[in-house]
């Protein structure tokens, strides 16, 4: 059969999107469609699970198979799917509140066993759903609902809480992002086993601009980094800074090329593999450090739910069931 | 070998109760388990009850380091591990501590003499020589030196100390296969076999075997040793037996299911005793497509279930109380998407973590009644070990055909009591295959078969059936979100429809026992079974018209039930718990029944049921 | 500000309900509670409610972004936000849309024509103008272009268009203060000091409103515009007052138990709707020792909750339906070791996620029966805004004098609604001070209070009194582990003992309206009380022998409750949920009553119970 | 009143122990009664706070407050104990399944909120209790009774979890090392915030020996290596081996002292308060490295406790509550 290759559009539903208007989710609605359609996916072995919260709506609005599952539990569902029948496309689609505070252990295990799904994380800092209650991620300080006086929480990063689970590929995204994030998503999705990606998303009603002075358009290029492996780590809007590693602090630093004898040989360069380095970068932060998006970690081994299957067809082999025999092995006695 | 059979020695018995008991590391659940065997093999009726310690490996000696197995066997129907003990084997003094209330007054106790030192006395918390003093005039004592005896029968062998000690059990089973005139070859046998590697082992251990029959041979005469006859049990249908206990028959009967139904099953669980053996059984069964996943917990294990029910297979969790309470969320996911998922709770005594190695039936409430929101499921209970086969089946049936959550109790003593059973054969089962929606004419998720009232199952990778699903109320045309009112009316009536008209697509309620109707019926559900049957049995025998209906359909109720209920004059509901089928019941049919009521982490003596049932009927004159 | 007051002009009514209904970016939540205050402040009863949509922030102009608030006030006792509004105040297509249905036959709708364009009626789904058509026949309708009136009489301020079109609210809210002849001060005065800091948006807002008001007071005299009079209550009780909402009421009961109680409270809680609101006031209130923990999740709040009471505070706890499921195992922990644990369940509709806005009462069957093994608690009801205050502190004052977890049900609509409330006074209340165990003589942690049961609360930090608890089985007189199966039971019987006995310690069952003996009997529970109230109240006045029992002690029920039920020849048990409180009635009494459901989000109308009583008052003939 | 010092008898209770024959639970627990003794706790004012496991049965056996919770919740618990009265000095047990598997979400929080206690994690890499499963730190492959053909999931690190969840002290310790363990537990009691220590305990009916290739006393010195702040890290029975840096590979070395021009210089030297440091020890594992022990990182923060009552503080001071005037605060009128 030949079929004509699917738009963005065809990834549509017919459900009227509930997010309210400005939200980031739109922007990243979008990312995730036109990657499907880049990608070539097959609607129907294409599934998407989520949780609840504001950023866990979005399987209603793709248009493949979806569930919309209960607070926290989606990396558990999405693993029995994914156990059930490996040849589905999984992804993940959860929020900070999700994922981080009541799905936090299921986030930690899906990762520890490293079964093959994409995992996107909206982190807008907030519960958005719940009307603006400060969430793991939200800066110490926040004020909110259910911190009138501020909050006093030390924040969780995502992407450190990835790597220290055992995540085997960590990156970021920006939700208005729209090139880098499909770039980002179908490296995702190239990825076997599972995929955490954190995508920084706006939300306008209870926690607005809090990305803002890393995410605004125009001071990106100094406020970013977007890291390519094998690529040294420069930036800026005269990509003349740099990441250079201190020996003797044992930790990075912004230098610029050109200043104090700095040459682009003084920049690290970045090995996706390398899962120190990872460390490092993701625990940057703006002002003093680019904020760092694109594929950070990407260091594969086998998947969970390949092993499993590898380990169920090991014991079929060569065996014919029979359920009948099973029942009588071990000492059985006839009476006549 | 030639075992005497000269029944001129034997005392013949219709049924005897013999209990093992001694430090974990006495082999006493083997030593139970290979007498079950050539029991078995002999054609005796038998049950079996192994009662483990709370602790993993207790101090040596202690009374909370006990581990017991009893085996209650007969020429006539069994159908409990027994009341009381006829034949205590007490291995050390905290075996007899332990062990001695439950004794049958006049009974027989053996003891190894050898361990009844001062620091074992101790360990146990007696003061005195229990041996050494009237405190056991009540039963008769046969002391022997079985440590001593033992040490001697495998001298030859050149074991050490501490290897050799290890063949005490041996000794023990060889006497007690002498007591009841049961051949030894299944047992040198399957010792043969298990210690093919470490052939003196082996030897050491039938030495033991041999010299502990030969004492009993030669005893003299003056002795408290008798010997027994339990003759075959000739009710017993022709056919191929095993032994069996209830955590590997309900497992088998899950896969069962699972063959009949022509599907896939996804076991997704958290360990948990004594719900851990089903994992155990499962995970060992890849060839018959079981695919098994130890999850984080026990909310990530029933999740983890019905994502593999929404991709397809049949999702299966399983745990006891505590992990079931932590299910209760999604167990509502579950039943507000209609995906088919079977739950199996092995019942341990509570409330919280309880007294986890004790059985009860505390989870009926929890069953039936524990979750936010209406949300009604199907609830089933296995009554014997051999029953949680068929019980395992008709969950999976149920679960598929009406696309629903069927909660499968079981409780630790069916789990790990065993019974013999006879084989079933697979193909004379009547399959149920599963049917997949596959076509998307007129198709929407929540579409239903008007009889049943199921939602079609359409599973991701089938094209054009693309849907969503979640926990939000849906709409009951299309399946979409719905927070229109009325439709909220109409979603819960049809949830709450599908689930009672299951009713008429059970087995009718019949009575166990008795006639259908009258003075007295003792109605009990679950494990309760074997103790209800004897009790009623022992009733009718002494005139008493009574009954025994046995629930197995706790949720929806058989149809008939109360009606049978109502045919008679008096009902006690015999339950491990504080009375909750007896609100159930109340709560149903508007039933003024008695509840007889025990928690005591033990199942009911017969004599229990038997004298409520004579308290009641007289209390009725 | 001189109001008109001149009688002729007003038609005198007993009470009336309008609903102000618009899009979420309308301000109708503020424009209701504004137009309370008023009506507070005049002396009218009243109840309200307001309805949310799912959506934080719909697109504008749909119908699930539609945002109302209903208020019922009248010269005559209320008790309902009232079954059928008669006036409705739409700000789109959407909002007439929506709330069409429920709107009494003959009632008037105002519109702002003026969102009436073809985008918005699109949204809404409408292919035709429902103005332009026959289609609110039904009603009287009173168009105006709101919208534009608005404009203009800001246009003097300077606003933008887009701030200016916010004052729309006020200039309806104007209108309806003119209809009801009702003072504008109260709301130019409030606005003045919430703008303080942006003048011109005061002055913007209080020209709306001045316009709203004029319109009225020059509208032609063909309009459909009226004006009403709705005099003081009169049988309010004399003292201070305000307008106090559930959850509002709740927090500050909980506080109040903590003060009476002399002991600072713990509150361990994650979000979630209907509950969260808890949690917002609680947190705020520092200064009164109320320590706020929002979890990681609902086990870790309950958990946390739970050590708190174990280190010598008072642990709190609070979720809705699928929150408190997860609650589930930790409770028969605190259940266990006889902690003081309050649980809040602000119930919504279920099963699983359900329709998290909408409220229902199906949450009983888990508050009372939801856990592993026998686990009985302490289950209280709320029934009106203003009786979460009492049965805050009741809860506070069971859970500390018993040593036990108590579930207090109260529900998204009493939540949310509110009533004027006769402001208590703290030191009016009876105190009942923590007393802690402080004396080592003949102490062990599971000593009891002879006459309550409950144990004895030692605190960590207290010298000589070190102890360890947990969930597995203590020993009755030690409190240490015990595998001791007759101890099992002991412990068991006095679990249950001590909650039974709550009974003699609570207020005695009244019959709320009418006769204790009877005729008929609508025996209802939290929510349902207002509806049930004046349902029963017109019964009586149509002359049928109807009362009102109301059960506010769920768990264990008050002692004479089975009396006063079998007084009545009928009863009907009215919920908002599929028969939970039916079933648990026929369980303890063997009470055959009607079962009288709803569960369609939505509280009882007070007609449909009044059909159901006059129902079955006609059976019964 | 002149108390007599208190010895670590004083911390035994009149509790039969039940824990297996040369379970390493045993050493632990004198360990943690030593230390009670040496720094001088006061009994009333200490709580153990433990889930279910073997190791959960700690509590029992130590002479002071003690609560046995749940399987997984303790974190909770003791959180709820410690914002109650933060005058108690709290000790969490846990076990590897209670600690890391149900109770992931919450260990993950009580590090990331900092709350001021320790945290003992018996890692056994076993399901004790239960009966021998596996766990989410059982080495890949392992045979147990729920995996009869091997363990397939990617075993977690508990400390790189730790550190990855937030936590600002992080040690390891060994069951049998009854010098070293206290002294790494007084420094975890010194740190005010949560400290995290991992503790390898031999299971010896379950996974016996699971650590011996590293913790089997006559190779110890040349398998294991207890750092100390400022100290190079050295180790080796001649004191001859080292970590080392390498820049090129961006990972740590061992290098031999003498060898290839390899000074006592080259010696990375321990800086505990680097996180980046602590990330890259953590991860070394016998038999290419030595196993890192003792305080690994110790990098203190304001403890969520002591914030939380901090801003109870700052509210109520100054005001006199008065709760009358609460219910009256807002809009208010009077019926005459
Ligand atoms: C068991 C349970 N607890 C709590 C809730 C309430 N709840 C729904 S979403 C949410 C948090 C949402 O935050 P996040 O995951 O960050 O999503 P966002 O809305 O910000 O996209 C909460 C607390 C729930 N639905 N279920
Ligand atoms: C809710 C719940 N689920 C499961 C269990 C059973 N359980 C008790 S301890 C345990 C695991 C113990 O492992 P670990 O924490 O490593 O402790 P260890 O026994 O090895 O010290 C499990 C699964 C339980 N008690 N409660
Ligand atoms: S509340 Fe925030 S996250 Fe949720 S839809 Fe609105 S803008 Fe988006
Ligand atoms: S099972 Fe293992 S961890 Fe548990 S007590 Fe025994 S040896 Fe220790
Ligand atoms: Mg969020
Ligand atoms: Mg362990």
């Amino acid at each position: 059969m030949n079929k004509q290759p699917l738009s963005f559009k065809d990834f549509e539903t017919d459900q009227e999107v509930r997010w309210c208007p400005g939200c980031g989710d739109y922007a990243i609605l979008k990312a995730v469609q036109m990657t499907l359609a880049n990608i070539g996916s097959t609607p129907e072995n294409t599934v998407f699970v989520s949780g609840i919260g504001c950023s866990s709506r979005f399987p209603y609005y793709v248009e493949t198979y979806g569930f919309h599952t209960i607070h926290g539990r989606a990396p558990a569902v999405a693993t029995g799917v994914k156990l059930a029948n490996p040849k589905l496309d999984v992804w993940l689609v959860t929020g900070d509140g999700d994922g981080l505070s009541i799905g936090g252990n299921h986030m930690l295990h899906v990762l520890r066993r490293n079964v093959n799904m994409q995992i996107m994380l909206f982190n807008n800092e907030i519960y958005g759903l719940t009307k603006g209650q400060y969430s793991p991620t939200s800066k110490q300080g926040t004020k909110s609902p259910s911190t009138p006086f501020g909050s006093v929480d030390l924040p969780l990063n995502p992407c450190s809480f990835a790597i220290g689970a055992g995540a085997r590929f960590v990156a970021r995204g920006i939700d208005t992002a729209l090139k880098a994030l499909p770039h980002t998503l179908e490296r995702a999705r190239d990825h076997i086993g599972a995929s955490f990606i954190e995508i920084y998303q706006n939300c306008i009603v209870y926690n607005d601009k809090t990305f803002e002075h890393f995410t605004l358009k125009k001071q990106a290029a100094n406020t970013q980094i977007h890291v390519e492996h094998g690529q040294a780590m420069i930036f800026g809007t005269d990509k003349d800074k740099g990441l250079h590693f201190d020996k003797e602090n044992f930790a990075l630093e912004v230098v610029i090329i050109g200043e104090n004898g700095i040459t682009e040989a003084d920049i690290l360069i970045h090995d996706e593999t390398n899962k120190l380095m990872a460390q490092m970068l993701v625990e940057l932060t703006a002002p003093d450090f680019p904020v760092v998006c694109g594929v950070i970690y990407c260091n594969p081994t086998q998947s969970y739910d390949d092993a499993v299957h590898e380990q169920m067809n090991k014991a079929k082999k060569g065996k014919k069931p029979d359920f009948n025999a099973l029942l009588r092995q071990g000492r059985t006695w006839t009476v006549e | 070998m030639n075992v005497q059979t000269d029944a001129q020695d034997f005392e013949e018995l219709d049924s005897v109760c013999v209990r093992f008991a001694g430090d974990s590391g006495d082999g006493m659940q083997l030593t139970g388990n290979q007498f079950s065997v050539v029991t078995a093999l002999e054609g005796s009726d038998f049950a079996t009850f192994p009662d483990f310690p709370a602790e993993i490996r207790a101090p040596v000696g202690t009374t909370f380091g006990v581990s017991a197995f009893q085996i209650n066997f007969g020429s006539v129907e069994i159908s409990t591990a027994g009341d009381e003990p006829d034949v205590l084997v007490a291995m050390n003094p905290a075996a007899l501590k332990v062990s001695l209330s439950g004794l049958r007054k006049g009974g027989l106790i053996v003891v190894d003499e050898g361990s009844f030192n001062e620091r074992n006395l101790h360990k146990a918390g007696y003061s005195e020589n229990p041996l050494e003093n009237d405190s056991l005039s009540d039963f008769q004592v046969q002391k022997l030196d079985i440590t001593k005896m033992t040490l001697e029968a495998v001298k030859e062998t050149g074991l050490g100390k501490k290897d050799a000690l290890r063949c005490k059990n041996m000794w023990t089973l060889g006497l007690v296969l002498w007591m009841f005139g049961r051949p030894r070859k299944p047992i040198t046998d399957w010792l043969e076999q298990k210690f093919v590697k470490i052939p003196d082992v082996a030897l050491a251990n039938i030495c033991a075997l041999n010299a502990g029959h030969a004492y009993g041979e030669t005893a003299e005469v003056s002795s408290n040793l008798h010997r027994y006859i339990v003759r075959k049990h000739t009710e017993e249908e022709t056919g191929e037996y095993s032994t069996i206990n209830g955590n590997q028959a309900l497992a088998w009967g899950l896969v069962a299911g699972s063959e009949l139904a022509e599907i896939d099953i996804m076991l997704g669980t958290y360990p948990i005793t004594p719900a851990s053996a089903l994992l155990h059984t499962l995970s060992g069964l890849k060839e018959f497509g079981v695919m098994t996943f130890q999850a984080e917990d026990e909310i990530a294990a029933v999740c983890g279930a019905i994502g593999a029910s929404f991709a397809g297979k049949l999702g299966i969790t399983s745990s006891s109380g505590p992990g079931i309470a932590l299910k209760t969320e999604a167990i509502g996911l579950a039943i507000s998407t209609e995906l088919p998922l079977v739950i199996v709770d092995v019942q341990r005594a509570g409330p919280s973590t309880g007294l986890p190695t004790k059985t009860e039936q505390s989870d009926l409430y929890q069953a039936v009644w524990g979750r936010n929101g209406d949300a009604p499921i199907v609830v089933l209970a296995a009554s014997t070990p051999q029953d949680c086969f068929k019980v395992g089946i008709e969950a999976v049936r149920l679960a598929i055909k009406y696309m629903t959550p069927v909660m499968l109790l079981s409780d630790g003593y069916i789990g790990n009591a065993s019974e013999p059973w006879k084989i079933p054969d697979i193909n004379t089962f009547e399959k149920f295959p599963v049917q997949y929606c596959t076509d998307p004419k007129g198709f929407y998720p929540f579409k239903r078969d008007p009889k049943t009232l199921a939602r079609v199952w359409a599973k991701p990778g089938t094209p054009e059936l693309l849907h969503r699903i979640g926990g939000i109320e849906k709409d009951y045309d299309t399946g979409h979100i719905s927070y229109d009112a009325d439709n909220h009316q109409k979603m819960s009536n049809v949830r709450a429809a599908k689930i009672a008209g299951i009713a008429n697509d059970i087995a009718k309620q019949t009575v166990e026992l008795g006639n259908a109707g009258g003075k007295i019926a003792v109605v009990g559900w679950g494990s309760t079974r074997g103790s209800i049957h004897q009790a009623v049995r022992r009733a009718r025998k002494e005139g008493i018209d009574a009954s025994h209906v046995h629930i197995g359909n706790i949720w929806p109720l058989p149809p008939n039930l109360e009606e049978i209920l109502n045919s008679f004059d008096k009902v006690i509901i015999a339950e491990m718990n504080m009375g909750q089928m007896n609100v159930l019941l109340r709560s149903q049919y508007l039933l003024d029944a008695y509840s007889l009521t025990k928690v005591t982490g033990q199942p009911f003596k017969i004599s229990e049921i038997l004298d409520c049932i004579r308290q009641q009927v007289g209390a009725d004159k």
